[in-house]
């Protein structure tokens, strides 16, 4: 591990430890606090038990669908709004204001359009993340050097073929914030959108444990979710290095 | 072991035969409407020579690139006729013509190696013969022992090699270079100037470079193009009269220092007269 | 510029004309426009609208100053120490994923009800955006800056206050833009949970009587105040960025 | 001054007695400076608000106070708030088919959210009539109405005063007093320390709730036009819903009716939220009535 | 309208007094713990005579932004001495010497005015004083008509003319520019290049320029210092002898092109030795 990194797990390891120490100590309010330990006990027993199994599988479908859906469309818009420089224009300001809306609002119209059910909550992680792919590849296709599709020409390659050899792969390192962001606000629309309208998912799950006073588990789905965030994470990250080294100099 | 050679040998040329030629070329930018746009270049007349090396240099701004737009077919003259090899260039870019950019066009996310075999592929070129053309162009760069590497592994030298080397796998019998070389240091380009020299010499492609450096000028062509300030138009040509066997030690020869001057005295007046708005009175008496 | 103007009026007018569209398909479910817009009318005419309005304002204030003042604290500092950026960047962007809804439960033990929660809340949600633009937008400055500040003998504290810090400027804002729209929908759905006034207070309720025209109404006009507010903040971003003018 | 947590103020009616007791004075007659309700959206979240507020006094869903209990929150169910929820009625739109409970079975209808009292009401009514129906968790008494109108279920729980918004368009199916004995619904709560230190002053609080619920029962239509002010309601709509939960006498003085808490707790048992009967004793303090 | 000078006059100079020396300075990056890092410069000995116009070319990466790096006290030399006025350099910047970068340091949230009036007030002179002086670098530099403008509204050139500007107000008695032309096109630099002769002969400062074009190092200095590649030493020092009174014209008189093919050739076998690993043996061959 390079010496970032140790220092930033010491960071965390003593952060979780004063927690504990302060929690045991009863520094903090009993019942608000609960000892680190004892919630990772509470996550391996659910875990064990499969409890949160269902709630879990639901949560990280409704993600990958949104996500998967937000990707294909938020590429796709943006490609085509950065074709179109006065549309684009005209879009700027709803663009940059777009993620002061609370989507959760809509959830009845959603639930006219699609019913009830997973699809308004995959619809809510949707409106979260299609944006935020729209953005970056706009992005994206803005900082592909002018030299790359003169090249093509150069080479008389039409349209299409230009797009997706040379145009696609050169703003790959944009397309992969907007993946990396996507994924994100996919977690955070769907889980939201659970937690607050739902009837099922890990967002509801940890819902109906504070309003049961489950506070154990309320805390242990949380250390669920901050642990499938930080691997998820970890994982993009990874991907990325993967993506970029070999576009990185010596 | 011999290498092949990148372009079909010129054919036993005429003296002065024409191989591309701008006729009272001009553009103009943006013309939209009633609104007169910028009147970029022209007009301009240029006749280059088969097999020779030609030169262009000029103050920043007067055209160069928009000269090397229209002659390569990238865009369309708004005036004025382009002819290659006889036949009219006309908004494409015609078979026989490759251009190096100025900006750095190599694909960071292809190896040096696809990266020169990419216009083959693309063009429906047999990959057996792509793969001996991609070598010959890798030894002939330099660039055998970095076939693998990708271009951010490079430098910007090395880098502008691949993109020389992908035009010239395509053995073009015209090469546009729009002031390839910007990006690097003084003793760099003249490392790359001698290079381009020997490329010129063995594929025996007529060549137009533009460029902004007066020495590289100098040294490299056999004539050079002299442009004013915006709308750029051709002040003068001077002619070097160097043998084709040459490299930059030319610099020595005193003939040299008579074409430099000359440039410079012609470059002077009209960098002043380009510059003139934005160094004003004061800064005379000061 | 007239053409950008009305491509954006263009474009809203076809926004309107799908909402419209969807009023036809579904008219129990979805106000119309022109109802919408009434029921907006109605209920800013209304004195019973303007307690909650301020309510959610001055959330919305404090949330912003603590944001974007805890956020400045935080990334200036790891922006002018690159280990430091180092270290704590995977932290801020993991914090930045979190989906913070799940924190609300935390922040109602340990804030109780009230004003304080919904601060706390707005809070936690702009202050990451913010701390990470400053953070970066630290890291990128040309070091020229600084090496030039070191040749005209300015000390340390000087070429922090009067170099790097109006450099950053532009950075800042863009966090400053983010962290504001993110705050606004914090202060929102934390109203929109434990609460006895504000707007989110007042569309929980709407949603919860069935009272569509309310309910749309509400999310018109915090959607009109976010595209207002984020368009100034956007001109003033421009400005920044290109300085020219 | 102080404030009091109620549950759902402004959206359901277990309100209506400390808009009352506010707007008539009921409180400042005793000596109490109460001017406002603090609330949320119900279930562990006002009980949460009840026990960090300043005045750890107010009105709380019945399970939330049991599950609160059971997590060793130490605290006391000091009076009844609603004992019935025999305003709770299933409804399916005017031109549907459905006439009785027995159309449902087989139907898809909604309840709110799992174990919450609409399920569990749903699940108590259908067993007593032998047929079996598949619940599905709507999210909310407005979500499921949306979810009918759009075909998604043939019926959905309603209650005043969303329900006297929607009566021309929508019919009753069954009404829950018609087909279930009494069930609390809500019960005031405080923590044993405040009733340990300030017994007067609950006993206050309790009296106030007492002589508006009385008001209520005495004055319906001005009580409906308080609420209407108080929850800015249409003046119409609270007249109808007051006058309905009038006749059913839905606002209890605040006594404690022990089988309407057992068939509480029973019910809870059926959803699963508990796992065997509630210790009354320790839960109960019925001496600041 | 005159217009003060900007330095005091340099005191009546005994020919060759020496004004900043560099004796046995090396400079080696990175070499924590045990592991060697980076010989970046070094050794190398340069006195500066005052009043001198010095130039140092060398190939790309070879120590000269390093050498002016710690002449200038920005950073600590590995070993050896540095002294300026007699006085030895050690970690911060002397008072009386002014650098000018590479890159563009201008400060975009300021005027022009500002900018160049920056480091004044920043050393509390008083702003009568300020004044006078910012006005007179204004048209010194032909920047009066841009004294409101803020840099990004300029070009290239006239933001490289504020820092030359911010710095001269401060009177250095050294001026060390590190390739201040770098970003310019070959003749803007030929204008930028008279101006820069016309302020060190009117401020009667010492130069030291850093560039990496030949001709520009040819045109403008007394002395040019040549440096070998990474790391770098000085090679050679060659004495141009043109007058004190001069410009670019220069470049026509016949001892301008001895001194640049001398410079060519040296830098010729240096390059080629420098990038001799990028270039092998198949290009030869080819
Ligand atoms: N697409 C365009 N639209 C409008 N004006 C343009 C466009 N491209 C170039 N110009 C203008 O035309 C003139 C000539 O531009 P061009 O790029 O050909 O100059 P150049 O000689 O290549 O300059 P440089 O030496 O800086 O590369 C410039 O004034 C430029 O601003
Ligand atoms: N901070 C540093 N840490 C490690 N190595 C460095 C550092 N700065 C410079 N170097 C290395 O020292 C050598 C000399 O660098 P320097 O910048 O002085 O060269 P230069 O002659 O100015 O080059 P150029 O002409 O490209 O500006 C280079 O090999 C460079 O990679
Ligand atoms: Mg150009
Ligand atoms: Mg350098």
């Amino acid at each position: 591990m390079s010496r970032a990194g140790l220092v930033r797990t010491a960071i965390v390891v003593a952060a979780v430890a004063a927690l504990e120490l302060a929690a045991r100590g009863g520094l903090l309010r009993a019942g608000v606090a609960v000892p680190p330990s004892e919630v990772a006990a509470k996550l391996w027993s659910i875990l064990r038990a499969g409890d949160a199994n269902a709630d879990l599988v639901e949560t990280l479908g409704n993600v990958a669908l949104a996500c998967g859906l937000a990707l294909v469309a938020g590429f796709s818009l943006g490609a085509v709004v950065h074709g179109l420089p006065r549309l684009r224009r005209a879009l700027d300001p709803f663009l940059a204001s777009y993620y002061a809306l609370p989507f959760f609002a809509f959830y009845p119209v959603l639930i006219v359009v699609l019913g009830i059910g997973r699809l308004p909550i995959v619809a809510i992680g949707f409106m979260f993340a299609v944006v935020a792919m729209m953005v970056a590849t706009l992005n994206g296709f803005d900082r592909i050097p002018r030299a790359l599709p003169r090249t093509a020409r150069v080479w008389r390659m039409g349209p299409v073929r230009t797009a997706l050899k040379i145009k696609l792969p050169s703003a790959a390192p944009h397309l992969f914030t907007g993946i990396k962001l996507a994924v994100a606000y996919a977690f955070i629309g769907v889980i939201a959108a659970e937690f607050i309208m739902a009837t099922s998912g890990l967002g509801y799950a940890i819902a109906y444990a504070f309003n049961n006073y489950d506070n154990r588990t309320m805390y242990a789905l949380m250390l669920l979710l901050l642990g499938i965030v930080v691997v998820v994470n970890g994982v993009l990250h990874g991907a990325e290095q993967r993506l970029l080294a070999r576009r990185r100099a010596r | 072991m011999t290498v092949r050679p990148l372009a079909r040998p010129a054919a036993a040329t005429a003296p002065h035969e024409i191989h591309a030629r701008l006729a009272e070329v001009t553009r103009t930018y943006g013309a939209v409407g009633g609104r007169g746009g910028v009147h970029a270049l022209g007009p301009v007349d240029i006749a280059l020579r088969r097999g020779e090396f030609y030169s262009v240099i000029g103050p920043s701004g007067c055209g160069k690139s928009t000269l090397l737009d229209v002659l390569s077919g990238l865009s369309r003259p708004s005036a004025g006729a382009i002819t290659f090899e006889g036949r009219p260039v006309d908004g494409a870019v015609p078979d026989g013509v490759g251009v190096v950019f100025q900006e750095d066009a190599s694909f960071p996310w292809m190896t040096v190696r696809d990266n020169i075999g990419f216009g083959l592929r693309e063009n429906g070129v047999d990959a057996a013969e792509i793969g001996r053309r991609v070598d010959a162009a890798l030894a002939l760069m330099g660039l055998r022992d970095f076939a693998a590497a990708h271009p951010p592994q490079l430098s910007g030298g090395m880098r502008q090699r691949v993109c020389i080397a992908r035009t010239l796998v395509m053995q073009p019998r015209l090469i546009l270079l729009d002031e390839p070389f910007g990006a690097l240091d003084a003793q760099t380009r003249l490392i790359m100037g001698d290079e381009l020299l020997r490329v010129w010499r063995e594929t025996g492609a007529t060549v137009m470079l533009i460029t902004h450096a007066l020495d590289e000028a100098a040294m490299l062509s056999d004539r050079i193009g002299v442009m004013s300030a915006r709308p750029g138009r051709i002040l003068a040509e001077i002619e070097t009269g160097w043998p084709r066997e040459r490299d930059s030690r030319i610099a020595a020869d005193p003939g040299f220092g008579a074409v430099t001057s000359r440039l410079w005295g012609l470059l002077r007046e009209e960098s002043l007269r380009a510059i003139g708005a934005q160094a004003p009175a004061g800064a005379d008496h000061a | 510029m007239p053409t950008r103007l009305l491509d954006t009026l263009l474009v809203l007018a076809v926004g309107l004309l799908a909402w419209q569209g969807v009023h036809w398909l579904a008219p129990d479910a979805v106000t119309s426009p022109a109802g919408t817009v009434a029921r907006a009318a109605e209920m800013l005419a209304s004195p019973r609208f303007w307690p909650h309005a301020g309510e959610t304002a001055w959330a919305f204030a404090l949330s912003l100053v603590f944001a974007i003042g805890g956020g400045l604290a935080i990334g200036l500092p790891l922006g002018l120490h690159r280990f430091s950026a180092e270290v704590g960047e995977p932290i801020l962007v993991s914090l930045y994923s979190l989906p913070k809804i799940t924190l609300y439960p935390v922040i109602l033990l340990v804030f109780g009800l009230g004003l304080s929660a919904k601060v706390a809340f707005g809070t936690i949600h702009g202050l990451v955006p913010v701390a990470i633009f400053a953070m970066n937008g630290v890291l990128a400055l040309p070091p020229v800056y600084a090496r030039a500040a070191r040749a005209l003998r300015l000390s340390r504290w000087r070429t922090l206050a009067a170099v790097l810090a109006p450099a950053a400027v532009p950075e800042i804002v863009t966090g400053v833009r983010i962290g504001f729209s993110v705050t606004l929908l914090g202060v929102f759905i934390g109203e929109m949970f434990s609460s006895q006034r504000g707007l989110g207070f007042l569309l929980m309720n709407a949603i919860g009587l069935h009272d569509v025209p309310t309910m749309l109404a509400i999310i018109l006009m915090v959607g009109a105040f976010a595209v207002t507010a984020n368009a100034a903040l956007l001109a003033l971003e421009h400005r920044l960025h290109h300085r020219p003018a | 001054g102080e404030k009091v947590t109620v549950t759902h103020w402004g959206q359901l009616m277990y309100g209506a007695p400390y808009a009352v007791a506010i707007e008539k004075g009921f409180y400042k007659e005793l000596g109490l400076d109460i001017d406002g309700v603090l609330t949320s959206r119900g279930g562990g979240t006002t009980m949460r608000n009840v026990m960090a507020s300043d005045l750890p006094y107010g009105e709380v869903a019945l399970p939330a106070a049991i599950a609160a209990a059971n997590q060793g929150i130490d605290l006391a169910i000091v009076h009844t708030g609603v004992g019935t929820a025999g305003e709770i009625l299933w409804v399916t739109p005017n031109a549907s088919p459905i006439k009785s409970i027995a159309d449902l079975a087989g139907k898809k209808v909604a309840f709110t959210s799992p174990k919450s009292v609409t399920e569990m009401l749903l699940i108590m009514v259908t067993d007593k009539h032998r047929i079996k129906v598949d619940g599905v968790a709507a999210g909310g008494i407005g979500q499921g109405v949306t979810l009918m109108q759009q075909g998604g279920v043939v019926a959905t729980p309603i209650m005043d005063p969303v329900w006297a918004r929607f009566e021309d368009k929508l019919k009753p199916v069954f009404w829950t007093k018609d087909e279930l004995p009494a069930i609390v619904q809500t019960v005031g709560v405080t923590t044993r320390a405040f009733a340990k230190d300030n017994p007067d002053k609950l006993r206050k609080l309790i009296a106030a709730r007492r002589k508006a619920v009385a008001f209520i029962y005495a004055n319906p239509e001005e009580a409906a036009a308080i609420v209407a002010t108080a929850y800015d309601l249409d003046k119409a709509v609270a007249r109808r819903a007051v006058e309905r939960l009038v006749a059913l006498r839905y606002w209890s003085d605040g006594a404690f009716d022990q089988a309407a808490m057992d068939n509480m707790a029973k019910g809870l048992q059926i959803v699963g939220e508990i796992s065997g009967p509630v210790d009354w004793s320790k839960l109960v303090d019925g001496s600041f009535l």
